[in-house]
Order: C-alpha cells, then structure tokens, then sequence
C-alpha cells in the first residue's frame, strides 16, 4: 500500500452515471488486477473504494458509477486537480489459475477490473472469453475495448435486451472455459456461482471504513473463518464462499 | 524524559499519542507502512472471552465530519489473541501495550483481565465498559454508576497491571460513573466511546447499518468529547485519557489543556494511516508556537 | 393538500420545515430577506417568564460541522413578547407560529404558557426542557422523566393548544422521558435540542465560551438526531418533530424516514439565510428521484 | 444584507499576517464606514466577520489579520477563488456627527474601518486627523495611504517605538478635534474612552454565530438596553457604552 497524491488526468462520463478516471502518481508497488484504491473526497470523511481498470506507467485508470454524494464529488474533478489516495489494496486475482481458457464475467461496474485481468491474461497468451452484463443500452460502456485487446469472445447481455443478448450474463455463458473470474453486484455473483461449470474467483464490494484492514469494517464469513474484504479480498475463490442468506 | 514524554499511570510514554482501541488492529497493518514503536503505546483490538464475529455487514456509514461504525467487537477471543497476536505483536513494537478488554458479565471481564495480567508485554488494562455497538453488556454496564463499579472492583482483583475504565459518553452524568470508577479502583479513565448514532438509507427507506445504530467517531464528536474530559478531570484525581475526534497536534494539545493526560487517537488512522506519526511529528511546533516547553507542564 | 403538506397536531402546514428557536428570533430579519410565509411555520427565540440578557461574550465558538452556542436565553420575557413581538410578527407572517418556552420552575412554564396561550398567532406550544446552557432549571428538567412530566403535566392545564416537548439528547435514556411527557399529555415531542459540548482556546488556555461549556448543533450531530427521532418515534404514538443538524432536502427526507413528521432547521440559517426557503424548494427534485409523492406517505 | 458570490481579485500580505483581499461582486447596495461583510469559508462551518476597508465600484477591499484556521484558510485564497459573502452588515459609523475636524483612531487590525470613514468624510470637506497604533513596525501597514487621501495629519504610535511615536494611541491623540470616531481592541477602546475630550463612536468587535441579528450570539448590555454587535452595532456612540468590568 502507498499513498499517493495523484493528479487527475482525464474524468470523463462513458455511460449513465458512469465516468472513466484517470490519475497520474508516482506508484512504486506494482498493481495486481482486482486490487483497488482508496480515494479521499474532499468534504467527505471516509474514503471510497474504486477498483482499478487499466495502470500504464505512472497512470491509475478507474471506472466509478455516481450512487452517493462521494461519487457526484468525484465525477466533477477535471484535469489537474490532486486526489489523495492509497492505492494497492487488497489481494486481487490470481491468474495462475486459469487453465488456457478463461472466462470472465463482469456486471455493471463489476466490470472494470475485468479489464486489467483480461490485458494481463492476454499477456500470458490465454484464450480469454468475455461476457458483460448491464442493465440497458445506456449503461453499457467498454465491450469494444476487451474485444481491442484480443479477447476470443465478448458478448454483452441487458436487462432489457435494448442491446446484446437479453438477459442475464448467466443466459449468455459459453459452453467451454477452464476458469472464471467474476465481479458484478451480489445476486449477479450469486447466479454465477450456481451458473458455473469450472472453479473461480469472486470479487466482492462492501462499505469500508479504512480499506486496509484495520476497521473489521467489511468482514465477512467464509469457509475457511473470516476475512476482510479489502484485505483478505476482495477476491474470495468459489471453494471458500459462505453465502449470506 | 523528552519533551512529548508523559507519565501515565507509573509507565512514562515517549509521548501521549496512543491509537485507539478498534482502529489500530493488533498493530501489524500500520506496522508495514511505519515504525510503530514511534508512538507512547497504542490499544489493541477489544478482546473477549469468546471469540465474536461481531455484526453482519453493513458496519460502516459516513457522517458530516465523522462516521458511524458498528462492527461488534469483531475478535479472535482472548486466547488467540495472547497466543497468536501478542507473539506477533512483539516482534514489531516493543513497549507495553494497552490491552483493551470487553464483556458480556462481570465474569467475562474477570477471565480474560485474569489471563491478559500475565503477559509481560501488556502494560494497562483498558476496560471497555462503554461499546455502543453489542446487546446485553457493553455499554449497559457503562450507564450505571453502581454496575460500573462492581466490573472495575471485579477487575482489580485480578490484576496488578493499571486498570483504566473506558467511559461512554451516551449518559445524562458521566462524572457520576467517572467517580463511582475511580472509588472502586480504577487507575485512570478514559474518555469518550462513540457517540449513539444512526443513518438512513433514503433508497430503501432502512437503516444504513445491519446493526440499526452504530457509534458517531471522527471531528464531529470532538467538542463533546473535550467537554467530557473537562468535566470529569475535574471532578477525580486519577489520570484522564481522551479521545474523540482527535486529528492534529492542535486537537491533542486542546485535550492536554481540557485536562488530559494522554491522548487516544480513533477515526483518524482509519482515513490516514499515518495520522500518529503525523501528529507526533507536528507537536513540537505546535508546541513552539503556544510557547509549551514540555507536554508534562499542560 | 399539496406534496409537501403534513399535518403536526391537528393543523396543517403547507411542508415541514420548521426554523427552529434561537435560530430565527421573532422571524423579522428573515422577513427582510424573503417572504417567510413559505414556511411550515417558525418557533420563535426561547420565551421565559421575566425578560433575560443569558450569559456573557463569547457565546459562540467554531466546531468541526457544526457550533457550539452558550447564549442562554437572551429574550424581552412573556409580556414584551406578547406586546410587541408579536403584533410586529402579525405583520409578516400569516400563520400559526410555534411559540417556544422556557422557564427555571413548574410556575415558570405555567406563568408564560398561560399567557401565550391566549394569543391567536400561537399555533403550538414547545416547552423546553432541554436548555444546556442555562443553570437551575431548562436541562434539568429534560434529564428525568418524572420532572420532564411534571411540567408537561402543570402545562397541560393551561392550555388548550398543542404542547410539544422539547428534548435533551445528553441522557441515558431518551425514550423513557419522550415516554414520560406523552403520559403526561404532551402532544408531540421535537427533539434533539443541542449535544453539550467544549472548546478551549489554545492560546489563553482558557474554554472559549464565556459559559465554559455550551451546545453543539450543526451537521455534525445529525446521526445523533436521526437516532434518536428513530428511538422515540418507534416508542410513542404522538408526532415527532425532527430536529439536528438539518441542511438539506435529503437531511429532511432522511429525518421523516426515521419517523418525523415535521423536521427543525437550526444552525443552518445562521450561516445560510436562505437555507429554509432553498431546502423547501428543493424538496420536490429530491422526492421526485426516489419515487416520493406526497411527504405525508412516509 | 446581500448574499454574494464574490470573485478574490487580489489577496496580498501587507504586514505581518495581515492579508489585503479585493473581493468582486454585484453589489447592490450601498456600504457604509464601519459595516463589516461575513464570508463562508471552506471546511469552516462559521462565516468570518471582516470590516470593510474600502469600496470602489463593484469590488470591496478587507484587510484582516490571520488570527486561526479560518483566516489562515482565506489568507490562502487566490485570484478567482469564489467566496460566498454576507455584504452590508451592521450599522455602520455615522458621519453626520463629526463636526468639522473629527478624529480618527485605529488600533491594528481595527485600523481598516477607519479608511473608508476618512475617504467619506473627506468628501464632505472635513479636515482629518488620524492616530494609528501598531504593536512594532512589522505590523505597520497602509499610514501612508490614509496620508495620499489627504487627510490634515497621521501620527503611528508602537508599542515598541520601532516607527512612530513609542506608546499607545493615547500618547500621540492631538489637541484638537470635534468629534471621535475609533475602532480596535477594547483595550485600546477603553483608553481612548477615558483619554476623549468630545463625544465619539466606538466600533466594537465580538464572535459571531450569524452576523445578521438572529442568533443573539454577540449581544452586549449598553445604557440603552441590550444590543446586538452584529445588528445594532458594531459601532455605539460613547454615550450608550456600558464597559464590562
């Protein structure tokens, strides 16, 4: 964990409520897919989580929808304003696990870090399969880019079938994969979890107070004891799930 | 003894800034980003008897100038923590820690202050009569003079190590159960817990915590917590610790002047890791500036 | 009945926003300012019996989200109020009003709600029970449930027009006095008046208040009040009355999801004039974007 | 009373910590010697009070004195920085007493009042004479501006006799003069009470919650009755002052 004062590069709206971030600092650590960062928000005392999209350089790219009084602060940063953050949090995922054939499943903001997973995955010359799941036309940002990277397949489903498949991303699974990695809200993950044929990692969101594992703020129950989501997660793998309900 | 240095209940502390109880861990995280050893000492997570899970999740909400926690005294339960943390804790701070201890009855403070008062690297008892956040003990004993009392009488027998009482500040009249602590033992009080508090989520119309209510920390409870440790520093003759809200050197010496001792620093390491080591670092010239020459003399 | 319209004791007011006493005087400088007939209605400056000046300069200080005040009551006494007050107020403002009363005994009350009682401008009665900042009576008798009775009780027979009681958040238990006065035949209870706080001046060591301690309001105890609306709201069966840190459309919302039915705005006006008129223009935007119709739904 | 976005034109160190800020804005009003403007301030929930120096067109200019982390704040603010204001606030002096040859005396950060008075009653072709004490010569500021309006004499008095005459006000007050107009800390107020030989008005200044008469948070007790600092006052004839002790 480093904190860092960035500087904001670009802020710009993708989608409906949707913003594409990017922020320029001076990481030491290297940042592993499915890790994120912690952003203080001026006039707001806790800081918000947002994972991370895409790192070039010197540069931290994230994806955050505006649901609070935080995120309409951060979406109106421009070029040039600082942000003090902490960023290299939590474990992230693992890739060595992820046979030839990945698949990975993204819904709604539980998409972004998919995409720094699917780059580096690519790096190691896997065949990465891609199904993103929003809720209408007008959430739907970034499925060109994964295809971009060179991704076998990427299929994108909507609620309301306004485009894509309609559906659920669990109406639009491939038949084969060796693998999967999965972010989205927690009856998405749960519908994957059921869903799938193979092992794989979850990342989950909770509400955090620190965000590196000093508040039990976000603890949750797993097979093998409890964990803190931002430090122990916030990729738990399906084998150590404990379901709510 | 240096400037910042303060005596606190016989053990002189290199300086007053002592994380609180519930935001620091058992020390580890923070001890990968700083040398922990910088700060006067620091209170480890509320242990029990039991091991807890504590509340389910949501345990956290954001407030003006301060949040709502509650996470229910989430810990490994009193022999973990002596058999695993506190070995691991030595071999990254080495001063006496202050143990911060909770209960669901009288006997479940007693047995796990019994076991805490053999381990060498302990060097106060922090009793935690005053959790906002956990039914049917906790903060119940805290409300009441007379039960107050009976959990530091109890404690006392069991231990030589300084006992210090953890008051909340949910009360009509903290000084009459800062007294009652005080006639049945305690070494020295600390103040305040958590403000009782709530949030709403306006999208579901319910609570945003799991637990309903949870416990207001951070600037926004400072001036309550500054009234507190007023009231009762001057109304008992044993050390006060406060805390509440406490971000900057200029908060710690406010508490100095309220009539602290010590100060305990909460809500603030939680959105800066290194808040202590900032503070303690911004003492002396703020110190200089107020012309103090040592913190003893406030 | 429009959107914003909730009923507070039998009488209808045209939305729920409420300037809160000691915020607003008699409701003149405000009128300079804008029609302050867009108002639920107001609650006048704390009226007693004899005319007070309250306590010594400074009487305010700074607070993270929020200030402290120690002004103690300063008001013309009853009489003045009735004789010049409010045929001034007549002339701006069209509605009932909420007259506040404070007093240091059971006969204060009696003596001043005996007489406001009397005047057709007064809408509703809200005794102060809860005052921090003034000695031998106000906060006293906020802090018992049999005292708190006593003067809803000995005010009750003076009136015929709705009492309100007016609560104290520095208590143990908010529920049972809240429980108390509507036995006692209160009609409503608002609540929270201020958290009691401190602050000291650095340089002179000093408390910055002239009365040492004094009243914290402001965003920063809002969690405080929305616990609080949320306990006694689930607790009695007569209306409540938000009140606590207040700034926002949402803050209202969030105050009439813990179970208000009216909502006090305090602080808030000091550091904004306009704060009122621009949160009860902002009402309808915030109810539109979570499917809120009628305020009188929630 | 207006409340008024202002735009900082300028914000300049004059003397030791005493910042001078020109703040634009469409004023409406017309502002008199001795009103003070409230301005909100970021991370403050209290506005700051701060007399009015001077007005010219739509820009008031304030000189005020970093005193706490609210001044400190302002003291950082820069060219088109935003600040909300609260303008036209007191009662101001009355210039219609001053006779024909009135005396102006300022101490320190209460010198900045005195300005615009003697620039209004200079209009009215009074002769002037001002006193400005200073702590030492660090804290000097702006004797000659009140010099280049062309006022009859300015006489600086120091504590320490740095520059000007060594003392109080009450050491360099001159022979002559028809009336008193004084603003600065009530020390120095009381001094040139006891030292006055005509009548006077005395500028007082005291912690606000409000500014506007609301929160009866500065009242103070006078001959005539209670009176609000913010409403009423600052400014009280001598005739009315009723000093504490």
């Amino acid at each position: 964990m480093q904190d860092i004062v960035c500087t904001v590069v670009e802020n710009m709206a993708i989608a409906k409520d949707t913003y594409h971030m990017s922020l320029m600092g001076s990481f030491t650590e290297s940042l592993r897919p499915g890790q994120f960062i912690n952003v203080s928000i001026d006039g707001q005392y806790l800081r918000r989580p947002v994972s991370i999209f895409n790192v070039r350089h010197n540069v931290i790219e994230i994806i955050y929808k505006v649901v609070g009084v935080g995120t309409d602060i951060l979406s109106k940063k421009t070029q040039g304003d600082t942000l003090d953050t902490l960023v290299g949090l939590g474990n992230g995922y693992d890739l060595s696990k992820s046979g030839d054939h990945p698949l990975l499943i993204g819904g709604g903001v539980g998409v972004p870090p998919l995409y720094l997973l699917a780059k580096e995955l690519l790096k190691e010359h896997k065949t990465v399969s891609v199904v993103l799941g929003f809720n209408s036309k007008d959430d739907v940002f970034y499925a060109e880019r994964f295809k971009d990277l060179g991704c076998a397949d990427v299929t994108v489903t909507t609620v309301d079938g306004s485009v894509g498949i309609k559906g659920f991303v669990t109406d639009a699974l491939p038949e084969n994969y060796t693998y999967v990695y999965t972010c989205g809200p927690e009856p998405m993950l749960k519908a994957v979890y059921k869903a799938m044929k193979t092992s794989g990692q979850f990342s989950f969101e909770e509400r955090m107070g620190c965000g590196f594992g000093a508040c039990m703020g976000c603890s949750c129950k797993t097979i093998t004891g409890y964990k803190r989501i931002c430090k122990e997660g916030p990729v738990l793998t399906k084998e150590e799930i404990l379901w709510d309900d | 003894m240096g400037r910042l240095s303060v005596t606190l209940c016989g053990i002189e502390i290199d300086n007053p800034i002592i994380p609180a109880s519930g935001t620091f861990g058992f020390g580890y995280e923070f001890a990968e980003l700083y040398d922990i050893n910088c700060l006067g000492t620091f209170s480890f997570k509320g242990t029990t008897k039991d091991p807890r899970f504590g509340n389910e999740t949501p345990r956290i909400a954001e407030a003006p100038a301060g949040m709502l926690n509650a996470v229910g005294l989430q810990n490994p339960g009193v022999d973990k923590v002596i058999s695993e943390e506190l070995p691991k804790l030595k071999e990254v701070f080495h001063k006496p820690v202050m143990a911060n201890v909770s209960g669901f009855s009288i006997d479940d403070y007693v047995t796990t202050c019994e076991k805490l008062d053999k381990e060498p690297q302990v060097g106060w008892l922090e009793i935690n009569i005053s959790c906002p956040n956990v039914h049917g003990g906790g903060m119940s004993f805290g409300t009441d003079p007379n039960a107050a009392a009976e959990v530091i009488r109890a404690v006392k027998k069991v231990t030589t190590k300084p006992v210090i009482a953890k008051l909340s500040p949910n009360v009509t009249d903290i000084v009459s159960i800062a007294k009652a602590c005080e006639e049945a033992g305690a070494d020295a009080i600390s103040l305040i817990n958590t403000l009782l508090g709530m949030r709403i989520n306006l999208k579901t119309r319910k609570p945003l915590l799991a637990n309903t209510t949870g416990g207001l920390s951070g600037p926004a409870v400072f001036p309550v917590a500054v009234r507190c440790v007023w009231q009762v520093s001057h109304a008992v003759s044993i050390p006060v610790i406060g805390m509440g809200g406490v971000s900057s050197a200029e908060d710690v010496l406010e508490m100095l002047m309220a009539g602290a001792t010590a100060v305990e620093v909460g809500a603030a390491n939680l959105v800066d890791p290194y808040a202590c080591p900032k503070i303690i670092e911004a003492l002396p010239g703020a110190m200089d500036k107020l012309g103090i020459q040592n913190l003893s003399e406030l």
